[in-house]
């Protein structure tokens, strides 16, 4: 029973995971950047949240437009601002270059807004929790995984079934080609930016329903993130899925089976290590990652 | 060729600017300069800037004539010993990391020239702050450090002024055993049966470990159950199996050493599971700060706490209110532990500065290892300020707070333990989450 | 005993037959042409012979040694040079270290590598670039420095990819004297892939014609400009029954 | 003998580098004595170990172009190896830091094979991991004393076997002499076989292979070098510290700090990592410490950290060292 329910928390969590490595994705797909500073998105994703519900005293629920708009608008900035220039250079330029991006709006948020802890209180999900039987789950996390899959879905439908999201595949499998066929890998660039920004935002709408809000908050989730869209593969929206939720289910799963079976060793300080030592060998066995097709 | 050169030179000599400027910034002034270590940047920069702000107050308190204050120090306007000499703080940020903690130690006593240093509230930078110290012989005073390793290096140069967490944890089942004899203020004499059962769970490092380690020593002394320990990877994102293995194990008793950032989550994850144990304490840290009934508001309502100070305690002792009064004139919040042992720690300084009536180092050391401050002048429930061989004072104690409900629906942290200076009845048990 | 021989390599990409049952021999000594049209396999044929790819069947011998599924730095080790289409845009070397990094293959000591490097950039002509990052140069001295490389490792086999692609008329004559020279001067066989007909015509003594990721003819090149298949392959169906 | 000579031989460089290098060792070795105060000192310190830290990270990250983040594991192996010998059997530095360093090469072994599989991004990432994996398992081992780090023991009076001084001037003098063999060896690195090997990966490793370069043997190889000059620098941190625990010596940080700074400074060349610890290291500690203590001011010594990095990543990436030879050649 225990295992189940740990199975299924571990699926909630997970998709929570997939949400937030999922715009990280998007933007290596097209690009081929890690974007450190990913988990800084999510921090102002947060803020936005954090900041509209309790200056407008609005539900949270409703921010997340607001949210995902300012996410879009904070990729787009980054992108042509920054990203373009880092593009002539080496990837390990580039990861710095985004590196540098990180530490900065980490501490322009810590500058602006303080270095307190901030959380919110109101909002029709919050503090609620759904029982089902033995099983307790709590609202919000049902519905940040709700949101997630809508997510997933909605991203799914763009990249394969709308003429810019096959443009933006196209330049994610071959820049060269995608260019000649007239493609402008420039405007395509900013339109991943735009998803990855927009997606993480929502995410971090929806993580700041439980999860409380500080400047450093995004370091928490972006190793994570990057475990994630490594072991799923980069540039795959399956892969990310399934390995958010696989990572959900580790994180879960082996601290409650641990604890079951006595194996002391395999307790909930080690939730993290086993995640990463799984990502270790998953691409040590298959270097491309679960479902990645470039290497 | 030529240009190469001039580059080269150019670049040399700004270098050797940056050094030249970087010591004439801290060109010597006619004060006694203490130089102090905290995180002012970085994880732990919310509880920096409250010490900070605490140990200035403190330092103006000293340096000016303060009314209204009835502790001697506050009519000293500098120290007396020392012809009226006005202590200097000199804050420096670690931020957490021993080696930059290291690196500016050594400035303060190298560059600076402190007469002695203060900090560092995280016992890993403490630890290579008092090496350093004790290599250049400089004394040090811990404020606010509490892993108990710290006094038992035999160091000759290092003390401590707050309790370590050996006793913090003997509070804790002081107030277990109080429970069971009917010794606490408004709670009838719990059957040990209905208690027994502990479980805690602390954050993985230096601190938390230890803290887990006493809890376990004292359980088996006490007579009380373990049944479920564990340690945890701090900050982390997600909390929710942690929680699960707490709530499972269905403990009377929940015990936590966490820092802010884990002992929000902690909560939240809690309140969603619905748990409901008799008792909810945590090791001071993240339960015992501002912050934390900041974000979480009443659903604090019924956690217990391990600290040195509550703001109650202005009931029961003068100066405390008063003190305390001064800091929440000036920055909006009440005292916290944390924050009154730094204004302790100042303090200390000020009494060892003028019992030595020098500002040589073997005179300090010698006032540091004879000094007594009386309990009615410190704004901390202790017996008073007396270092063992070890540098421990061993007059300090701790406090058990809880945070109540008011009418209002605000909360208020109120005494539980130590049961002579309790505040409030305690709300037995723990009311749980609605 | 036969100097290379492909015995029936087959290579599937995801279905995608790239080669099929592929067989032959190449003696020592000789200069062979590889040609076919785009899309042939012929690039994914070299890859299976160096060991970029590792063939699905079929067996790849080399002086009587079975060198299939060797990874390229074996084969090279066998003696097996290749050259690239594409010189990725160096930045960091000069087209004498990169020369050099060929040669360090047969020694450790850095005075032989550059000694050997230099005498292979005067044989070739490059003295002049020496110190030049390979981007810096024309596409016609990149490759030439490209072929230097290939050549420091001290291949007896040379296989080259599209070695005179995009150069001009006069650069193409330049090159074909300079590998009939390879040939005649230095005893290496070599093997190349080549799209300009009149090139590969001039200076290949045999010629194999992929197609589809078939051998479709084999022989001199007199006989393959005649070859029914060949030229069916390249200018389509129709113009070969008209023909 | 040659081998010394080849290490000792600048005469590749331009007459500047060499006046350069010349007058940068003669203010390396008076540095002490010019009167500056202990901080400076100590910042000279923490710039002479990053050195020897991006200077060995040079060998993978730079030559062999392998977004390498892992390093900190060696540091952390390095300065354990160093603390648990001293405290365990009172074994001095000069026999536990080659030891460190041995052990250190052993691990990279066994971890270098499986992690040259990788490559791309999937490498960076999978350094990370095994990090943060070793650093994990650092703490909660009780026997290594898990979170609590260790602390080693304060010799009372100074002791050479031990390295344990009370000035600051002795470690400034001793990490110089590691700096310098550091020097001397990459200077070699460069010219060496392997140096250049690692170049033609890093340009293009299909090429690499067609040329009879075993590309992953190199890389593990080059790997290893760069994680024996980080434990050394470890053993170091471990004696002059003393104190050390896994969030310090193993942390992620430490290991982008060391990457970031050698590129910084210009990947792949011999002063990039020398002149990236030269503007990192005091920008790190003296804005830290000027502006680190002023209200209102948090986080504004990171932010033009942050600036600086970005700028430098986006106008030229091969960092500083880059933009003086862009300088350099528009002077011609």
């Amino acid at each position: 029973m225990m295992i189940l329910d740990a199975l299924l928390q571990g699926i909630l969590m997970g998709l929570l995971f997939a949400l937030v490595a999922l715009g990280l994705n998007v933007i290596f797909g097209v690009m081929d950047i890690v974007n450190f500073a990913h988990g800084e998105f999510l921090m102002i994703g947060m803020y936005t949240t954090y900041w509209t519900s309790v200056l407008l005293d609005i539900d949270p629920l409703f921010t997340l437009p607001v949210a995902a708009l300012v996410g879009i608008l904070l990729g787009l900035a980054s992108y042509y601002g920054l990203i373009k220039y880092l593009l002539r250079g080496p990837a390990i330029a580039q990861l710095f270059g985004t590196f540098g991006l990180m530490l900065f709006l980490r501490y322009l948020a810590q500058f602006l807004f303080g270095i307190d802890y901030r959380i919110i209180q109101k909002g029709v999900l919050i503090g609620k929790s759904l029982s089902l039987g033995p099983f307790i789950f709590d609202w919000t996390k049902i519905a940040a995984a709700a949101l997630s899959l809508l997510s997933f879905g909605f991203v799914y439908y763009f990249l394969h079934k709308t003429k810019l999201g096959k443009a933006l595949r196209a330049t994610s499998i071959n820049k060269e080609a995608a260019s000649y066929m007239g493609i402008q890998t420039d405007q395509m660039n900013a339109i991943a930016w735009a998803i990855g920004g927009g997606t993480v935002g929502i995410a971090g709408g929806l993580l700041a329903n439980f999860y409380y809000v500080y400047p450093t908050v995004g370091l928490l989730f972006v190793m994570i993130a990057f475990a994630c869209v490594a072991m799923g593969g980069f540039g795959s929206i399956k892969g990310v899925f399934f390995a958010g939720i696989l990572i959900g289910i580790i994180e879960m799963l082996f601290p409650v089976f641990g604890q079951q079976i006595g194996w002391e060793f395999l307790g909930p300080h080690f939730k993290f290590t086993l995640v990463y030592l799984a990502y270790f060998i998953i691409v040590v066995v298959r270097p491309q990652g679960l479902f990645g097709w470039k290497q | 060729m030529i240009k190469d050169r001039g580059f080269f030179l150019s670049f040399l000599i700004m270098l050797l600017s940056l050094f030249i400027i970087s010591t004439s910034l801290y060109a010597e002034e006619k004060e006694i300069k203490i130089g102090v270590l905290y995180p002012l940047s970085g994880a732990a920069a919310t509880i920096g800037r409250d010490l900070q702000r605490a140990a200035e107050l403190t330092a103006e308190i000293i340096n000016n004539k303060t009314p209204g204050v009835d502790i001697p120090m506050a009519q000293w306007g500098g120290i007396p010993n020392l012809g009226g000499a006005k202590i200097k703080l000199i804050f420096v940020d670690h931020r957490g990391e021993p080696d930059r903690g290291a690196d500016l130690a050594k400035r303060l006593i190298l560059d600076d020239k402190v007469v002695g240093l203060m900090g560092a509230y995280h016992s890993s930078v403490t630890k290579t702050v008092s090496a350093v110290a004790e290599r250049y012989g400089i004394p040090m005073i811990n404020d606010s450090s509490t892993s108990p390793e710290l006094t038992k290096r035999g160091l000759k140069w290092f003390w401590r002024t707050t309790p370590h967490d050996d006793y913090f944890n003997k509070d804790l089942f002081e107030l277990l055993k109080g429970l069971t004899e009917g010794k606490v203020k408004g709670v009838k004499a719990v059957p040990k049966s209905q208690i027994k059962n502990l479980a805690y769970a602390c954050e993985n490092t230096e601190w938390g470990s230890n803290v887990a380690k006493s809890l376990e020593a004292y359980a088996k002394e006490y007579g009380f159950n373990i049944v479920k320990g564990i340690l945890y990877t701090a900050n982390s994102p997600d909390l929710t199996s942690e929680a699960k293995t707490l709530t499972t194990a269905k403990p009377d008793a929940m015990l936590f050493a966490s820092y802010l950032s884990d002992s929000l989550l902690m909560i939240r994850t809690l309140k969603s599971m619905k748990a409901s144990p008799r008792f909810f304490w945590g090791q001071d840290a993240g339960f015992e700060m501002a912050d934390f009934t900041k974000t979480l508001g009443t659903d604090t309502n019924g956690v217990l706490t391990r600290t040195v100070f509550i703001a109650k305690i202005a009931n029961v002792k003068k100066v405390a209110g008063q003190v305390n009064a001064l800091y929440k004139k000036k920055y909006g919040d009440d005292l916290t532990g944390a924050t009154a042992r730094s204004i302790v720690g100042v303090q200390a300084w000020a009494y060892v500065l003028n019992k030595a009536g020098s500002i040589d180092r073997k005179a300090i050391q010698k006032a540091c290892n004879e000094i007594n401050i009386p309990a009615n002048e410190l704004v901390m429930p202790w017996a008073g300020v007396k270092f063992d061989a070890t540098g421990q004072n061993i007059l300090g104690r701790g406090l058990i707070g809880q945070y109540q409900k008011t009418k209002e629906g605000k909360i208020d942290l109120e005494i539980i333990y130590p049961f002579d200076l309790a505040t409030a009845n305690m709300i037995y048990p723990f009311p749980g989450w609605k | 005993m036969i100097y290379l021989e492909v015995i029936n390599i087959v290579k599937e990409f995801g279905g995608l037959v790239a080669n099929n049952n592929v067989s032959f021999q190449i003696e020592q000594g000789e200069i062979i042409g590889l040609i076919g049209p785009n899309g042939a396999g012929k690039t994914t044929l070299f890859n299976c012979i160096v060991g970029f790819h590792k063939p699905d069947s079929g067996k790849v011998t080399f002086k009587g040694k079975d060198i299939t599924g060797f990874k390229p730095f074996e084969t090279n080790r066998e003696g097996i040079g290749r050259t690239f289409q594409i010189m990725k845009v160096t930045t960091g070397m000069t087209v004498l270290e990169n020369v050099m990094v060929g040669a360090f293959c047969r020694t450790d000591k850095r005075n032989i590598a550059r000694a050997e490097a230099s005498e292979i950039l005067s044989f070739l002509g490059l003295e002049g670039v020496k110190e030049y990052h390979i981007n810096e140069l024309p596409i016609a001295i990149q490759r030439k420095a490209g072929l230097a490389r290939a050549l420091a490792t001290k291949p007896e086999l040379l296989m080259l990819d599209e070695v005179a692609s995009g150069l001009n008329h006069k650069e193409t004559e330049e090159v074909v004297e300079l590998l009939r020279r390879l040939n005649t001067e230095k005893k290496i066989t070599l093997f190349l892939i080549e799209h300009i007909m009149e090139m590969v015509m001039s200076v290949s003594q045999r010629l194999i014609v992929l197609d589809g990721g078939e051998k479709i003819a084999e022989g001199l090149p007199g006989e393959i400009v005649k070859n029914e298949n060949v030229i069916k392959a390249y200018l389509g169906e129709k113009y070969a029954k008209s023909h | 003998m040659e081998t010394i000579k080849d290490a000792l031989d600048f005469r590749d460089f331009s007459k500047a580098e060499r006046i350069g290098l010349i007058l940068f060792t003669i203010f390396l070795l008076a540095f002490p004595w010019i009167g500056t105060g202990s901080f400076v000192k100590a910042v000279m310190i923490q710039f002479l170990l990053f050195s020897l830290f991006g200077m060995g990270w040079n060998t993978i990250g730079g030559y062999g172009g392998q977004v390498e983040l892992g390093k900190a594991q060696y540091v952390g192996i390095g300065a354990y190896t160093v603390s648990l010998m001293m405290v365990w059997w009172k074994i001095p530095f000069w026999v536990s830091m080659p030891i460190g360093v041995l052990i250190a090469i052993g691990y990279s072994f066994i971890i270098g094979y499986p992690l040259f599989r990788l490559k791309g991004h999937y490498f960076a990432i999978a350094t990370i991991c095994t990090s943060l994996v070793l650093q994990d398992i650092f703490i909660n081992w009780k026997l290594v004393g898990a979170a609590k780090g260790i602390e080693l023991p304060i010799h009372e009076h100074p002791d050479f076997l031990y390295m344990q001084f009370k000035s600051d001037t002795y470690y400034y003098y001793f990490i110089m002499v590691f700096f310098y063999v550091a020097l001397f060896y990459m200077n070699r690195f460069r010219k060496s076989k392997l140096g250049y090997q690692l170049r033609m990966i890093k340009d293009d490793e299909e090429a690499a292979e067609s040329l009879g370069i075993d590309a992953r043997w190199c890389k593990i190889k080059a790997y290893t070098i760069a994680s024996a000059f980080v434990a050394v620098g470890g053993g170091f941190m471990a004696v002059y510290n003393l104190y050390i625990d896994p969030y310090s010596v193993m942390d992620l940080d430490l290991s982008i700090k060391i990457a970031l700074m050698a590129m910084l400074g210009g990947a792949a060349s011999l002063w990039g990592p020398i002149i990236g610890a030269a503007f990192l290291v005091p920008l790190d500690r003296f804005l830290g410490s000027w502006l680190g203590g002023y209200k209102g001011l948090i986080g504004v010594d990171f932010m033009i950290y942050a600036m600086l990095i970005m700028a430098v990543s986006a106008y030229q990436p091969r960092g500083i060292w880059g933009i003086i030879e862009q300088f350099r050649r528009k002077g011609k």
